[in-house]
């Protein structure tokens, strides 16, 4: 397993996801058999019409949408963007505020900070400290200029589940509409757009083992939105460019995948997740795991280890051939590490401090008894070299 | 990013730990920013004889801790004073763009702990150009990118 | 090569290209084997940032650009939007008018439009009836106001090349940025952006044998320019997404091999489509080639065909195997037929005949023969249907 | 896009060319508009016993005119101005949107004919709701599109 030739000990899973041999099945006939412009008239380009028109139809299936409600986009990002900027600028005239929350990733934050150029204001709600946003609070925030209400459905980095049909209700009952990033949550979290009063929903297919490049964005039906990529006709009128058609194949394979059984694959998922955080809380002093204890996906464990830095950790794990992530921006050479770890109220040296495990559907119980075994050795070396361990944190050596 | 060198001196760091009886010791950073660095340092005449580090942060930060110390050793005061960044850069076969202010890091510990050990000696203490906590562009490595 | 079950013969290479083998393999790895996140640190996502960064340098190479000037995107229609929306707004204190031209694909002019409704101006240069732009009409329009020049460098309709080097001339003489549309252009166009005066340059994938789904914006170094896509910190924190790894590697390898050998690809292709002209121009009157007669695209051959309607036309060759196009927009239901056949003069009866053949790669002199026996036929039979058909014009049965 | 039926009809129309004596003619439509429809009736007492068609236009124009003459062939003319664009549209098994007007347009051909037929006899036309040239949402043919 740390031999750096053999395929790693992956539990990135949040980051991306390897490609299911079936959906890559899937597509391949359409890129070089299949491979019609679907916006062509001859019977040639039936076939990548009919490709995309049945994704679109697996998609709308798994959301509890209509098909035509349903758009594709290039992931998970060009979602987040279309729908922002395009319900605020489309709805300008009704008003200028927009409500979400502190712990939405980038494409969602960033999008909001280029509204507030625009001259939009937002708010930015704050979390409770497992990372939960209070739909009472969003409530709050809405004033009659506001014309939309975005809160992840789960969020990437701790992966606390939001309280999204509550939230829905909220942006609802005030005449607001409510967008919501699933592009963690598809294939974890069930979703029904109509019980959750959703309006936009953000997907992106390389989370649940589909293409990369690849994504959806749900629009309801009546809803007003500016596009965002202008050109062409494709996608009834609503989002240019000549459709990725393997990709989009790929998308609606890998999402009828996902979706066909999310309580068992949540039950297997959470089982393994239960025993890495027991075995690694139990292992480590001055550990916490961060997010929420119950409402969170199944396959996130967020960890935060006091005195040592998250990216020697994730490199010490690295030459062992395991694979995670870390919300530490030392690396980024910003004074800031995650605007979500600090959202939950961690201090900086915890929030430096952390290692995200997420778990997939390749990962199995030596997996976890691997990492189980290396990673309290990484943190002791850590802490051996780091000044700020106190004596009832240190780890003894192993060998 | 990184090579094979820094990953090689990260995983194998030498001169960790404390000296007790330290003739100097320098800290920098604060956890807040997520590297702080403590070098020691044993003198003998005007002679570096013993330098040992503690570091919290990142591989980058550990590998140029155990590299300036391994370096620094047997200098004369006067020339490790004048050790730079680059010198650290170079032996660790180069840092991403970003992560260059770990290196100056440890240049600023070894200064701070010269100056610790010329108090001590009761003599000024030398001008240091100050570090700021972090510089360098992003090098995405965040969950927030995925 | 009439049966409908069989490979039909595709004479449609400008709507997009079957993606060649070679292309296919060299993305292959990177779906399921080295699917890492390029932003992630460890080990294992080096082989999906190697891939992305050979890619960049591949496209890099093939416009006489840096690898650090090189921007992914989901296609042509998302590099035309974030060129021209994001030049404009990022130097709209400098100025709020844009000239471009009346033949651009939609890609450009609707979102030229949008920016009409944002608040900026725009010209839309005319074109002479072989659809070419006058630089010196560039010139003359180009106000004080103006921070932007846009003119593509082939037109996908007629096929008809732009003076490109010398409009990025008149662009820059007068301070103006110059974006050029080459969706069509490469791989037929040598593109030197430096001697070109280029700043901002779009391409697509799928129109050289590549991957749908995948582009490339050329931006120089030190154009200011805003983000379209907003979020996380990918393609150097201008374009925000995790990368589609496999389209990026399948498009370097595409543009590689499309611009290997530009000049002898385009003798192959011009012997082609000389014939399939002369032959087509030789047996059916009132027929006339759309687009300029030597500075053209070496594959493209558009015809309008009097008294006859184009998708009628298409579909008559549709049900004897061949694929086609054409700019009627009877089928569209509006008024206006292709803008692109209006603005180089044609009455709306010869837009509504037209057709467009595009070669490509896969093409021979059997398809040739085959469409130059088939088409006099269509084009007869619905000649003896139509109501405007004078006896000069007609075409005698074969059977 | 098509059904089955409309491309049979198109490409096998019925019923095609002028009829040199016939006894009322309707022309609706435009080139401007991308579909001309000419419709040649043969009158005899209150029945139509021939009826053909010249069309330039698209193929949903060509096939709802085939199929039009056809279905008028043996109508009593009340009939056949009552005839509605539905039951072509039936007769082709749909028809996309876009192109629905195609089968008015045909239906306004007949009507322009039978009016015609009725100048001639020194009746009075009678009111025919006018077609506009073209409606329907666009189906994405164009290369513009590419
Ligand atoms: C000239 C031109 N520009 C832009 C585009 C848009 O490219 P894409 O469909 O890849 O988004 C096309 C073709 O579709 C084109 O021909
Ligand atoms: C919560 C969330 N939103 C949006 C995105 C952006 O998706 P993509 O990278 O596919 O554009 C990601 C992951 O990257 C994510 O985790």
């Amino acid at each position: 397993m740390n031999d750096q030739d053999q395929r790693p000990v992956y539990m990135d899973h949040a980051a991306t996801t390897f490609m299911k041999p079936e959906i890559l099945a899937a597509m391949a006939p359409y890129f070089s058999r299949y491979f019609g412009n679907p916006s062509s008239l001859y019977r040639f380009a039936r076939e990548s019409r009919k490709g995309v028109e049945g994704a679109r139809e697996a998609v709308g299936a798994a959301l509890g949408a209509s098909t035509d409600e349903i758009f594709f986009t290039a992931g998970g990002s060009e979602a987040d963007n279309w729908a922002i900027k395009g319900a605020a600028l489309a709805n300008r005239e009704r008003g200028d505020h927009i409500v979400t929350s502190a712990i939405e990733h980038h494409a969602v934050l960033h999008t909001c900070e280029w509204l507030e150029k625009q001259g939009f204001s937002v708010t930015y709600l704050p979390v409770d400290e497992f990372g939960r946003v209070d739909p009472g609070d969003v409530g709050e925030a809405i004033t009659d200029r506001t014309t939309l209400v975005s809160v992840m459905t789960a969020n990437n980095e701790i992966g606390t589940i939001q309280p999204v049909a509550e939230i829905g209700k909220v942006a609802h009952d005030h005449g607001v509409l409510f967008h919501t990033d699933a592009v963690q949550a598809v294939g974890a979290v069930p979703i029904d757009v109509e019980r959750m009063g959703i309006d936009l929903l953000s997907l992106s297919g390389h989370k649940f083992y589909g293409p990369k490049g690849t994504g959806a964005l749900y629009i309801r039906r009546g809803t007003r939105i500016e596009n965002l990529i202008h050109g062409g006709g494709q996608e009834r009128g609503r989002r240019a460019g000549t459709e990725n058609v393997p990709g989009i194949v790929g998308l609606g394979r890998a999402i009828e995948l996902a979706t066909a059984d999310i309580e068992g694959h949540n039950r297997r998922i959470a089982a393994m997740r239960d025993r890495l955080v027991r075995g690694i809380l139990g292992s480590i002093p001055d550990a916490r795991l961060n997010g929420h204890p119950t409402e969170r996906l199944v396959n996130n464990a967020s960890f935060s280890f006091r005195y040592v830095e998250g990216e020697s950790i994730l490199l010490l794990l690295d030459a062992r051939g395991i694979c995670a992530s870390t919300g530490s921006a030392c690396s980024s050479g910003s004074l800031e590490p995650s605007h979500v770890l600090l959202a939950t109220g961690l201090s900086h040296e915890e929030a430096h401090g952390s290692l995200r495990l997420t778990l997939g559907d390749a990962n199995t119980a030596e997996d976890i008894d691997y990492v189980l075994e290396i990673l309290p050795d990484a943190i002791g070396r850590l802490r051996r070299i780091s000044p700020l361990t106190p004596a009832h944190a240190r780890i003894p050596e192993v060998d | 990013m990184y090579t094979e060198k820094v990953i090689a001196e990260f995983t194998n760091p030498e001169n960790v730990g404390e000296i007790a009886d330290a003739d100097g010791v320098g800290e920098v950073g604060s956890p807040a920013c997520g590297d702080i660095m403590k070098i020691y340092l044993k003198i003998e005449g005007d002679k570096i004889t013993d330098a040992r580090f503690q570091t919290f942060g990142c591989a980058a930060a550990i590998a140029s801790s155990s590299m300036t110390t391994r370096m620094i050793r047997g200098m004369p005061l006067s020339e490790a004073w004048e050790f730079s960044n680059a010198d650290v850069v170079d032996a660790l076969g180069g840092l991403p763009p970003a992560k260059v202010h770990c290196s100056v890091l440890a240049r600023d510990a070894v200064r701070a702990a010269i100056n610790d050990y010329r108090t001590r000696r009761g003599l000024e203490p030398r001008e240091t150009g100050s570090s700021r906590c972090c510089d360098g562009a992003g090098c995405g490595s965040k969950p927030e990118n995925d």
